[in-house]
């Protein structure tokens, strides 16, 4: 008991050991698992991606101005949800093309509000 | 006179409650009260008693048996209120989704403000949620809201909309068109 | 892992003979769902400080078959009998439905019985 | 009229000691805490709240109580009779343990309950303490107590079974079981929504008023001494607070009573054949 | 007239991080009686494991089982899949899952110890440990990228490489917390205050546990010689030095100590790992589809967690059961509670380190 109140005692004089967290930021170190990034330009569409993803955060949609790439035939956009992603990169282990067209960078997830609708159609 | 409204930001109470999340996004609550992150340094207290809370904290898909009870937690909140739901999982279902047990996601029963992404989400994400809590709770008025889903969306089966069903749905609509 | 057959009508005096509290741990009781609507159910022990010793007794059922309880000589057994019948709708004997699902739900999730 | 004045701001000199406190406790814990002034802002944001009323007795009883505990401050500041400042103090005690009772809910119902039970465990050694007082000065105006030199010294282990009841007043560990958040969660404030809960969160700044009022007192005219009693208990308090577990309510009755009534006793056995 | 009252906790409670209902049915304050709700948290992950999820994806699946158990649900999953598949994984990676098994072993118990001292009132307590087990946090964020999910595992070895200069830094912290978790030893055993809330509180004698199957430190506090790391070989537990921890009282502060002491061996485990750390490959191929039925277990920090896995050769698989050491410890907690004072179950409660998202699924 009067060890507990002895280190009481002393943490009195002590620094915190709060961080300030929003006024400093904190450095993300570089492994950090954070938002799944796309690189349009060099994906081959073959959708190894959506199949792999546990929760189904990517999708392959048909759409009516399909983004303009040589390899892309059925014409298909690529989306994403961060609010679904589960953030395991078992996408990015299953593309034939890692760190090009699909890569899982540092950045922090995304925060939403109500106008965003996340959980809506798409 | 005074203002009062500033006042809501700065001594915003915290309710929580787990609607079947994994605990990962819950450790991570009480975590960041733990000395290193610190939640009362911004008037934050656990209260634990959702007649004197401001902020309601809610973690997990929403099984079918916890929904009754989130509901009247969230009636016995005072207003004004903000609801923030943590984690993937209760944004959208997360991998959840589509379980037969498992409702998809907060706002499909009460209507949220904040979404907190990450799967389990870090203490500093949910500071991130909660300083934008405030800044909703601030302009709030007295007047209670309904959920976004279960009275807009009549379309789909059940008000659920499924992101696969609906983005098969398009598909088919452009196959029509050609 | 060492599967034995036993039979619904045998399987408490199967278990009564071979449990003994101090020995043999009761990890849990499973089921299989097979075709044709069958149940395979396994009643599942380990025993204690040996180099993975695992018994298995293991009886094939219908859908409409009562299986015996075995709460009174394993007392822990209660829990995972309850899940049984949420999970397989099958009933087991003393053992009410109401774990997870609701005590009027229709669902069975894992079972191959229709409804 | 310094001492009018004086009334009119106890519970913000009330809230300031809550709020330094709240750092304080957080500076021993090893974290920032939160600012000085946070009382002040939770109650701002708690006027604006919306009140849910149970029963209009309820309400009202939580608001007699504030007025109660106010009135108590005032007569210490202007040097009314201790023994009807303890007995009024009974009576706001009695309000919220009714105001406890009159709602449904379980855990208002044993929040009032260990209420109740801690007391009988305290009023005895404020009883005695009035006593002792009343032995040295052979008054029990406070006015005259004031006016005297310092009877800390005659009173010493009526001070120690003082700063038992200074734990259980100030709902810190290990005497806090009738507050007790993880078990009961407040306990009887946890019915009370909105401005309602704002008297009882008020109530309790008057509460810190009250005890180191009565504090004050051991140090009869000496301000000096008065101000480093207050200090010194101020740190005492908060660091037992941070080193210890809460007990139950019944080792807290069998503890304080045991020690408390034995040192009372002891001290006023001294005082009457010393 | 009805001479007892009915206390809820639940299913909603600030002692609670998880939704379970307990109806205590009290003498005053004295329990006599317990009826518990445990499936609040109930998803149905046994049911799309062989429905909605390929065998590849569900080791991601399964660790959202617990948060705090992770690691074990997926590394058994992975194990038992690896077994049905029939391959050898490398040293390394073996050597990288036991870090990374007892690192969670270490954050659980002492996330376990902090709640626990907050439910006996001692908030200090609880920041003192919360702040400590910030380190443990940072270490597996440093190794895996995330703090709680680590989607770590996979079938035939693990995801991420760790390079020496990291596993000096490691070492540097582990060593810290090793002194922490020292002073925590003295503050458990000396302070009076806690001896009144914990010792001869909630006891579970020898005999019960036999009888009750209890597991996991629950039993081992009661001294009952059971944890899995000394029942099975695909994980060189004892290369390491792994030393199985008992108490014989049964009491809130035997499961406290039984705790700590496992805190101190799994630091000594996860030293030996680093510093023993072979070189090679972390990931070996596995090729085919599941086929027969598995069974396996692993000790969580919880206690023992069983996989039954059946595959039929295809992608989906046809059965996974999973048994969860909540889930077969529920019979000796409401027993321990019966004959207790209210004040006290909230501690008793957390003293169990009850997961109710890993016995509802």
């Amino acid at each position: 008991m009067f060890n507990s109140f002895f280190k009481a005692f002393t943490n009195l004089f002590k620094k915190p050991q709060t961080i300030k967290y929003p006024a400093t930021p904190i450095e993300k170190d570089k492994d950090f698992r954070g938002l799944i990034e796309y690189e349009q330009e060099e994906c081959i569409y073959c959708l190894k991606c959506e199949k792999a993803c546990p929760p189904g955060a990517i999708l392959f949609v048909s759409v009516e101005n399909p983004p303009n790439n040589e390899k892309n035939k059925k014409g298909l956009k690529y989306h994403y949800n961060p609010y679904l992603c589960i953030y395991c990169s078992e996408c990015v282990r299953a593309c034939p093309k890692p760190n090009e067209a699909l890569w899982q960078s540092n950045k922090k997830p995304p925060i939403g509000v109500k106008e965003d609708e996340v959980n809506g159609v798409l | 006179m005074f203002n009062l409204k500033k006042y809501r930001k700065r001594s915003p109470w915290i309710l929580h409650y787990n609607a079947g999340s994994c605990n990962g996004c819950d450790i991570e609550i009480l975590a960041s009260l733990s000395p290193k992150y610190d939640l009362e340094r911004f008037g934050i207290i656990n209260t634990g008693n959702p007649k004197q809370s401001d902020i309601f904290l809610v973690t997990g898909p929403v099984t079918y048996r916890s929904r009754e009870r989130l509901i009247e937690l969230y009636i016995q909140m005072p207003e004004p209120k903000v609801v923030v739901a943590v984690g993937s999982c209760s944004c959208t279902g997360g991998v959840f989704r589509g379980m037969y047990n498992v409702e998809d996601g907060v706002d499909r029963y009460i209507p949220v403000d904040v979404y907190i992404s990450g799967c389990a989400t870090s203490p500093e994400l949910i500071i991130d949620g909660l300083v934008k809590g405030l800044e909703i709770l601030e302009k709030k008025t007295k007047s209670m809201e309904k959920p976004s889903k279960l009275f807009k969306d009549t379309t789909s089966r059940e008000g659920i909309v499924s992101r696969r069903e609906s983005a098969l749905r398009v598909g088919e609509e452009r196959d029509e068109e050609n | 892992m060492k599967k034995i057959e036993v039979t619904l009508n045998n399987v408490r005096e199967e278990i009564l003979e071979f449990y003994d509290a101090k020995k043999w741990h009761f990890l849990t009781l499973n089921g299989v769902a097979l075709e044709d609507e069958k149940t395979e159910i396994q009643w599942i022990f380990s025993q204690y400080e040996a180099f993975d010793e695992i018994v298995i007794m293991f009886a094939e059922i219908a859908c409409g078959d009562v299986v015996p309880s075995i709460v009174d000589i394993v007392p822990s057994a209660i829990i995972s009998q309850r899940e049984f019948v949420d999970m397989f709708g099958i009933e087991v004997d003393g053992s009410e439905k109401g774990l997870y699902l609701d005590q009027d739900s229709l669902q069975m999730p894992l079972s191959s019985c229709k409804v | 009229m310094l001492e009018a004045v004086v009334v009119i701001i106890a519970p913000i000199i009330g809230g300031l000691i809550y709020g330094f406190e709240r750092v304080v406790c957080a500076r021993m814990q090893n974290r920032q805490g939160p600012p000085l002034l946070q009382p002040f802002y939770d109650m701002g944001k708690l006027i604006d709240k919306q009140a849910l009323i149970i029963n209009p007795y309820h309400s009202i009883l939580g608001i007699m109580h504030f007025v109660t505990l106010w009135v108590v401050v005032a007569f210490i500041i202007l040097g009314q009779n201790l023994l009807y400042v303890i007995f009024l103090h009974l009576l706001s005690s009695i309000f919220l343990i009714l105001a406890g009772f009159s709602v449904k809910s379980i855990f208002s119902h044993i929040g009032a309950n260990r209420e109740l039970m801690s007391v009988i465990a305290y009023e005895p050694i404020l009883i005695m303490l009035a006593v002792g007082f009343y032995l040295i000065n052979g008054s029990f105006d406070i006015s005259v107590i004031r006016d005297n030199p310092p009877q800390i010294l005659q009173l010493f282990f009526l001070f120690l079974a003082f700063l038992m009841v200074i734990q259980i007043k100030l709902k810190k560990s290990p005497f806090d079981a009738t507050e007790a958040h993880q078990e009961i969660v407040g306990g009887v404030e946890i019915e009370f929504s909105g401005v309602f809960f704002e008297f009882l969160y008020m109530a309790k700044w008057l509460e810190y008023v009250f005890v180191y009022l009565l504090l004050s007192l051991f140090a009869g005219d000496n301000l000096a001494l008065g101000f480093g009693l207050f200090i010194g208990v101020f740190f005492l308090v908060n660091l037992v607070d941070n080193a210890t577990a809460r007990i139950k309510i019944n080792h807290l009755i069998k503890i304080v009573l045991m020690i408390g009534l034995t040192f009372g006793m002891l001290n006023l056995v001294g005082l009457s054949y010393v | 007239m009805k001479k007892t009252i009915d206390i809820p906790l639940g299913s909603q409670h600030i002692s609670l991080l998880e939704p379970v209902r307990f109806k205590f049915e009290c003498e005053n304050e004295k329990i006599i009686g317990v009826d518990s709700d445990v499936g609040f948290v109930h998803r149905g992950i046994e049911h799309a494991c062989t429905t909605k999820f390929k065998f590849d994806g569900i080791g991601y699946v399964v660790a959202r089982i617990c948060g705090l158990c992770a690691i074990t649900h997926s590394l058994t999953y992975t194990a038992g899949i690896e077994k049905l598949l029939g391959g050898e994984i490398t040293q390394k990676a073996k050597y990288l899952r036991i870090l990374l098994l007892e690192l969670d072993r270490i954050h659980s118990h002492m996330l376990c110890l902090s709640h626990t001292c907050e439910n006996a009132g001692f908030e200090a307590m609880f920041m003192r440990i919360m702040g400590d087990r910030e380190i443990i946090m940072e270490i597996q964020e440093l190794l895996t990228g995330n703090r709680v999910q680590f989607d770590f595992i996979s079938i035939g070895g693990v995801n991420r490489d760790l390079d020496a200069s990291r596993a000096k830094e490691i070492i540097i912290k582990l060593e810290i917390v090793k002194q922490k978790v020292l002073g925590y030893i003295d503050v458990f055993t000396n302070n009076w205050s806690l001896s009144l809330k914990f010792q001869g509180v909630g006891a579970l004698s020898l005999d019960e546990a036999y009888r009750f199957n209890a597991i996991g430190p629950l039993a081992r506090a009661s001294g009952l010689n059971i944890d899995v790391r000394n029942e099975i070989d695909y994980l060189p537990f004892f290369e390491l030095g792994f030393v199985m921890q008992t108490h014989t009282d049964g009491d809130i502060n035997a499961r406290n100590l039984v705790r700590l002491n496992e805190i101190l061996n799994s630091l000594e485990m996860c030293n030996n790992t680093l510093e023993g750390l072979p070189e090679g490959d972390i990931f070996t191929k596995l090729k085919g589809k599941p086929k027969g039925e598995v069974l396996v277990r692993l000790e969580a920090p919880r206690g023992e967690l069983m996989y039954y896995i059946k595959g039929g050769g295809k992608s989906m698989l046809e059965r996974v059961r999973i048994k969860t050491p909540t889930f077969s410890s529920i019979p000796a907690f409401s027993h321990i509670f019966v004959g207790e004072n209210y004040a006290d179950a909230p501690a008793i409660l957390a003293s169990f380190d009850p997961c109710l998202a890993c016995t509802a699924k």
